[in-house]
């Protein structure tokens, strides 16, 4: 594994949901992508996967995978791709898995669709490794997925990802519906199954918590532009950009009481984004150049990345 | 939880039979005197060359529901008749007793009715899935304004344009009955190809009519369909489109369109009826329809019992199959 | 004015509503104009000669019974509309306010008619309509005969809006305009009709459609008003006359055309109805 | 103490009807109180199927306890005469978890906020009415110019729960269900709304009831805390002890599956393989006997009572069975008072 670039621009009709955003992940790297409702980041994994539905498209831009542009391949060879190379893990939000087919018929159909035409026993015998491989019984093969718990449904989906044993894994927000509980179960279970692969992980989520404790670099998305990229220690020790630093100081902790604060001002939207920088107008040190000019991501130290023109 | 479901359904088909037949028995005395009984004796009165006969049936229902019997006494004995198919004798045939003549008349509007059904479901199905698809040829796109105009006419009328022109203009087809008159029933050749040629209107009307709304309901399934996690996992997945298509969106679609056809059954029925008048079809319609104008009470009565039977036992085995497509259906409440 | 624009706009981008209304209102024209010009008498048996093709005199030809058909039509379709406006009011009142207690109060009020209609639903209608109309005596109005079929117009609204309340209901604002201290029937009327006006229209649209469709079939089979020029009793008459074969195409093209129009009309007007009631598939337009 | 608003012993099971063999006990013998006259925020945090739901609509009167009595000022809910009920709806009210459902979209946001005023007669004239409903949306710190006369959909996710904090207030009430508040609402817009919650309580008096999933906010702005599991207390007492030094075991594993948002990494283990929750049919012990890693053998055979601890803290839990054992509704008692003295509403 080289190195993955992304870097695109998609307007949803006239909107930007994702603009210049670039990175690079590493083989066996956990790159955390994270920002509020309306920050671009499921887009941001959609266009990874090239699956963006009209209106939306993506106007510009590289996906490398391993030496392959994939957004120059073609649907058939992307299609390909898809799950052998990179798989999703869908949002938990409990409506991943086609609620009429047998957990079993779901990963063999994948098997079976990239030209893995195993017999009968093989296919079986695959299924309940991977099942075992996620912590599931294997008597979840012959089940439904109504019968199935909200942590062991993503813990199905986990299975069906890691099936064709993919490079990278895109998670997206695959714990968003489900308790604390459970949500740490499946985080483990996701941690387990990448170190076996030996696979790289972009988890996309809200969750400064989750990021902090999951993730060994962290994006952070802000009204469709990636304004920070650090090391996640670095980013919770001394943040880059002052959105960064104000969202983790609005996190409550178990630590301290009443240290936290909200952001004041509105989350801007999408289609309506104020010139320059996007985060000025809720900036307590914004000057007379963020509000004409939009910073570019630049390098600022070591493997510490950010687009604000006070850095 | 599966034996509940089946006990629950069978009850319900017991309970529309019961109050079909309660309704049979207790409207035609609605109006404060007996109809039926004001028919026989109008039709006695008359005279003709039945009236030994009628006069008998008068004798007949007298003793059997002679207003000086309680009501409930009355109902009681219908009931028992009823239970039995005993529908007593048609009063504009007599003496030929009102089920051998639905017995005659069911082949027909089964034959019919099931052909059509089918047909027009499964086309429409199959066109609304395609439509749905963004990879279905755009001459079929072009397919859905007739469609939804054709859903809007009643069978009957559009019954009435085809025979005008396909039967009557163009000879092409013949325009009544279910075959030739002066032709041999039997199992030959010959008259099967007649039953056919004198089916293809009937059933066309029908078909065209209901292909359209099966269509429009799975189209609309479809596009719902496809905006669900699955299919987005499914793509994601990496499987091909027909995969998608197919075990996705088509096997989910098709469960609501499965559900509506209980439904849509009765619909049919009574449209049925009507195109089998136009065409003059030797089915239940037209013998209804007989029954109707010569004031038979007991062969109407006699036809829609047996009409909303036959329908009630379509429906349970509809709904008894259902959970076999929806592995759910045992977990839901209804 | 803005809102006159705006909504002469949206017709235009949803064309299944403007040819809907623009069929109905031709029809309406007919009726209309018909009125002022045709002499509406003529419409009664032996007044014109039987049997003639369309001519100057009688542009629409005239029937075996020496009826004038252009002002049998004239006459008839105001009938037949009016059939189908009473029942589907009747059904869309009735089957709302049974929907809305229904799904609001749930409970054995519930149970009680969710299971009438389920079982109301199953029967097929025509044939329940054909034994009431059998059963009561002869010689029926047009008014008695919209009673009649709208015995069974309620069943479908009641259903239908059942299941659109159910969903409404269990919205927080309904919860939340509970404890602003309405009452149930105000919530109902306040609350929980406004979303659903569109739809409680296409619903009406639907139901009007349903009831013509019914008495015409009622009609066709001799169950009708007898006295009455109504569409269905016209193609009655076609049918016991054997007009079809006896090539007096004029007879039943009349009133073909129109009962055409009228569904074509009534059906467009739901599926514009729906798109407005529907945002899904406003969203997909 | 005057006891305000009170579940004692309540229990309510879910369906179990003649033909519905699945019943489900949402709350079982749950029992809580909120004093009157010391105004204080307590949370009650539960997972999903921990009861709370329903424990917020039960305090509501939206429905009826299946066992037990929840009474508002001494008086059952259920038996109330009207004027009572009118009092009960405008002293207790409520902020609900999603921010957009609550807006009826036919309407414009003034709708939620003009019929209380209305329905409840609190203005003479439009104008009262008017400065009225901007005085509290001014004190939840929105513009009334940039706020009335906007359809929901105009407003973000953290002013409309905003608005819906100003319609609460707008009744005066003396006490406020917080159901899930902030869960639907961006992180940076989350604490805004918390912090509202806490001046309410500390400026007018009103007593809140927190009811979430999320322990962090719950510990952040609440004096005391009841755990929840499967519809029974785990554990409650002051908030500084449950959180600080955990006594159940299932506080204790609640606490350590929160991922913290700090540089220290300490959430992720390797026994990764820990099973997929297992729930077994409730029996007659303690309901988290199945996933517990101290369960014992008398687990299994009887529900533990909630046990004192600490002055101010109980446990459900045999392994603090030395401690004085305490009855269900008298749990309140192991509250600690609110830490700040608040001022009392005139």
């Amino acid at each position: 594994m080289r190195n993955l670039l992304v870097h695109y621009g998609t307007p949803l009709g006239a909107v930007t949901a994702a603009d210049s955003v670039s990175f690079s992940l590493r083989a066996g790297e956990r790159l955390g992508v994270v920002g509020e409702s309306g920050s671009g980041k499921s887009t941001l994994a959609l266009a990874i996967l090239r699956m963006i539905k009209p209106p939306g498209r993506i106007d510009a831009g590289e996906v490398w995978l391993d030496g392959v542009n994939l957004l120059a391949l073609s649907d058939e060879a992307m299609r390909q791709v898809r799950l052998a190379r990179i798989a999703l893990i869908p949002q938990g939000s409990m409506n991943s898995l086609n609620p009429v087919m047998r957990i079993k018929d779901q990963i063999a159909d994948a098997l079976r669709d990239h030209g893995l035409a195993p017999s009968r026993r093989q296919v079986e015998e695959r299924v309940r490794e991977l099942l075992e491989s996620v912590g599931l019984r294997p008597e979840v093969a012959d089940m439904f997925p109504h019968e199935l718990s909200g942590g062991m449904k993503q813990r199905a989906c986990i299975a069906i990802a890691i099936s064709l044993r993919p490079r990278v894994i895109i998670a997206d927000e695959p714990t968003s519906a489900l308790d604390v509980v459970v949500q740490k179960q499946v985080m483990e279970t996701l941690a387990r199954v990448q170190k076996d692969l030996g696979a790289s992980v972009i988890l996309v989520g809200h969750d400064m918590g989750l990021m902090a404790q999951f993730v060994d670099r962290l994006g952070v998305m802000y009204a469709g532009r990636l304004i920070e990229v650090s090391p996640v220690r670095d980013i919770f020790t001394q943040p880059l950009h002052p959105y960064t630093e104000m969202l983790i100081a609005s996190l409550p902790s178990l630590e301290q009481k009443g240290t936290f604060r909200g952001i004041p001002g509105l989350i801007p939207l999408l289609r309506d984004l104020p010139p320059g920088c996007a985060f000025h107008p809720r900036c307590p040190h914004a000057v007379d150049r963020c509000r004409a000019e939009e910073p570019r991501l630049r390098e600022i130290r070591p493997a510490g990345w950010a687009a604000c023109h006070l850095r | 939880m599966r034996a509940d479901y089946l006990a629950r359904r069978v009850g319900v088909f017991v309970l529309i039979v019961w109050l079909a037949a309660t309704l049979n028995f207790f409207l035609p005395r609605l109006s404060g005197q007996d109809p039926v009984r004001a028919t026989l004796l109008q039709q006695a009165s008359l005279g003709g060359h039945v009236q030994t006969g009628l006069e008998a049936m008068v004798k007949e229902y007298e003793r059997r529901f002679g207003l000086d019997r309680p009501l409930w006494k009355q109902y009681v004995t219908y009931l028992r008749d009823v239970s039995r198919f005993d529908f007593n004798y048609s009063i504009s045939s007599y003496p030929r007793t009102v089920n051998s003549i639905i017995a005659e008349a069911i082949p027909w509007t089964v034959g019919l009715l099931g052909i059509t059904t089918v047909l027009s479901f499964t086309i429409g199905t199959l066109l609304g899935a395609l439509l749905a698809w963004p990879g279905a040829p755009r001459w079929m796109r072009l397919l859905m304004p007739p469609l939804w105009a054709l859903h809007a006419i009643p069978f009957f009328l559009l019954g009435l344009i085809l025979m005008y022109l396909l039967a009557f203009r163009m000879q092409l087809l013949p325009m009544f009955g279910g075959y030739t008159a002066g032709a041999f029933p039997g199992l030959t050749l010959t008259f099967v190809g007649d039953v056919i040629a004198h089916s293809i209107l009937p059933a066309l009307s029908i078909v065209l009519v209901a292909t359209g709304g099966w269509a429009l309901g799975m189209r609309g399934m479809m596009v719902t369909t496809q905006g669900e996690d699955y299919v987005t996992f499914a793509e994601a997945k990496g499987l091909r489109r027909l995969t998608i298509f197919l075990r996705y969106c088509v096997r989910n679609a098709i469960l609501p369109q499965t559900t509506a056809l209980a439904l849509a059954l009765g619909n049919i029925l009574s449209g049925a009826v009507l195109v089998e008048v136009i065409f003059g079809y030797p089915g239940v319609g037209t013998i209804l329809f007989h029954a109707i104008r010569e004031n038979d009470h007991f062969l109407i009565q006699g036809i829609v019992f047996t009409v909303i039977v036959a329908l009630g036992v379509a429906t349970l085995i509809l709904d008894v199959l259902y959970p076999l497509l929806d592995p759910r259906i045992s977990y839901r409440r209804t | 004015m803005r809102s006159a624009t705006a909504a002469l706009h949206y017709v235009r981008r949803n064309i299944s509503l403007a040819v809907g209304i623009v069929l109905l209102l031709a029809l309406a024209l007919f009726v209309g104009i018909g009125h002022l010009v045709v002499d509406t008498g003529k419409s009664r048996p032996l007044s014109a000669p039987a049997v003639r093709p369309p001519s100057a005199e009688h542009p629409f030809g005239t029937d075996r019974q020496g009826r004038d058909l252009l002002a049998t039509m004239v006459a008839g379709t105001p009938l037949t509309l009016r059939i189908g406006f009473i029942a589907g009011f009747l059904g869309v009142g009735i089957g709302s306010l049974l929907g809305f207690v229904s799904a609001y109060y749930r409970g054995t009020v519930d149970t009680v008619i969710r299971g009438v209609v389920d079982i109301g639903l199953t029967v097929p209608g025509l044939l329940v309509l054909i034994i009431i109309a059998v059963s009561v005596k002869k010689g029926l109005t047009v008014d008695q005969m919209a009673i009649i079929v709208a015995s069974l117009a309620w069943l479908n609204p009641a259903r239908t809006i059942r299941a659109q309340v159910l969903s409404l209901r269990e919205r927080g604002y309904v919860e939340v305009a509970r404890l602003s201290g309405m009452s149930g029937p105000e919530i109902i009327v306040k609350e929980l009709m406004p979303n659903l006006l569109p739809y409680l229209a296409a619903t009406l649209v639907n139901a009007v459609s349903s009831a013509i469709l019914a008495s015409v079939g009622l009609e066709v089979l001799g169950l009708g008003p007898i006295d009455s020029p109504t569409l269905g009793m016209t193609l009655y008459w076609v049918n016991f006359n054997a007009a079809l074969i006896n090539g007096w195409w004029w007879w039943w093209s009349a009133p073909l055309a129109i009962i055409l129009v009228v569904f074509l009309g009534l059906f467009f007007l739901t599926v514009g109805l729906d798109e407005i009631a529907n945002p899904r598939l406003r969203r997909a337009v | 103490m005057s006891t305000l608003l009170e579940a004692r012993r309540v229990t309510k099971i879910f369906g179990g009807g003649l033909f519905d063999r699945t019943s489900t006990l949402a709350l079982d013998d749950f029992s809580l109180a909120i004093d009157g006259d010391r105004p204080s925020i307590t949370a009650v945090v539960g997972e999903s199927g921990s009861g709370k739901t329903t424990l917020s609509r039960l305090l509501l009167g939206l429905t009826a306890p299946t066992e037990g009595r929840v009474r508002y000022e001494g008086r059952d809910l259920q038996a109330m005469s009207r004027a009572e009920w009118r009092a009960f709806r405008r002293d207790v009210q409520v902020i609900f978890q999603d921010p957009y459902e609550v807006y009826n979209p036919f309407y414009r946001v003034d709708h939620v906020l003009a019929t209380p005023v209305a329905k409840f007669r609190l203005a003479s004239s439009r104008a009262a009415a008017r400065g009225l409903i901007e005085d509290v949306l001014r004190a939840v710190g929105l513009r009334p110019e940039e706020t009335l006369g906007r359809f929901p959909h105009q407003l973000s996710g953290g002013q409309r729960q905003r608005v819906m904090v100003a319609r609460a207030l707008l009744l005066k009430p003396r006490v406020i269900l917080a159901d899930e508040p902030v869960s639907m609402v961006d992180a940076s817009l989350r604490a805004t709304i918390l912090a509202s919650l806490r001046r309410m309580n500390a400026e007018l008096g009103i007593s809140i009831l927190y009811i979430t999933h999320d322990l962090t906010t719950a510990y952040q702005i609440s004096d005391n805390i009841v755990v929840l599991y499967r519809g029974s207390v785990a554990e409650a007492g002051d908030v500084e002890l449950v959180v600080k030094q955990p006594r159940h075991p299932y506080t204790q594993l609640l606490l350590s599956s929160i991922p913290q948002a700090s540089a220290a990494r300490t959430w992720m283990t390797d026994n990764a393989m820990a099973s997929a929750a297992v729930y077994d049919a409730a029996g007659a012990g303690c309901k988290f006997a199945a996933r517990c890693p101290s369960v014992a053998s008398r687990c299994r055979e009887a529900a533990p009572p909630l046990f004192q601890t600490d002055r101010h803290r109980a446990v459900s839990c045999y392994l603090h069975q030395d401690a004085p054992s305490l009855a269900p509704e008298a749990m309140v008692s192991a509250f600690a008072l609110p830490s700040v003295t608040r001022g009392r509403r005139s």
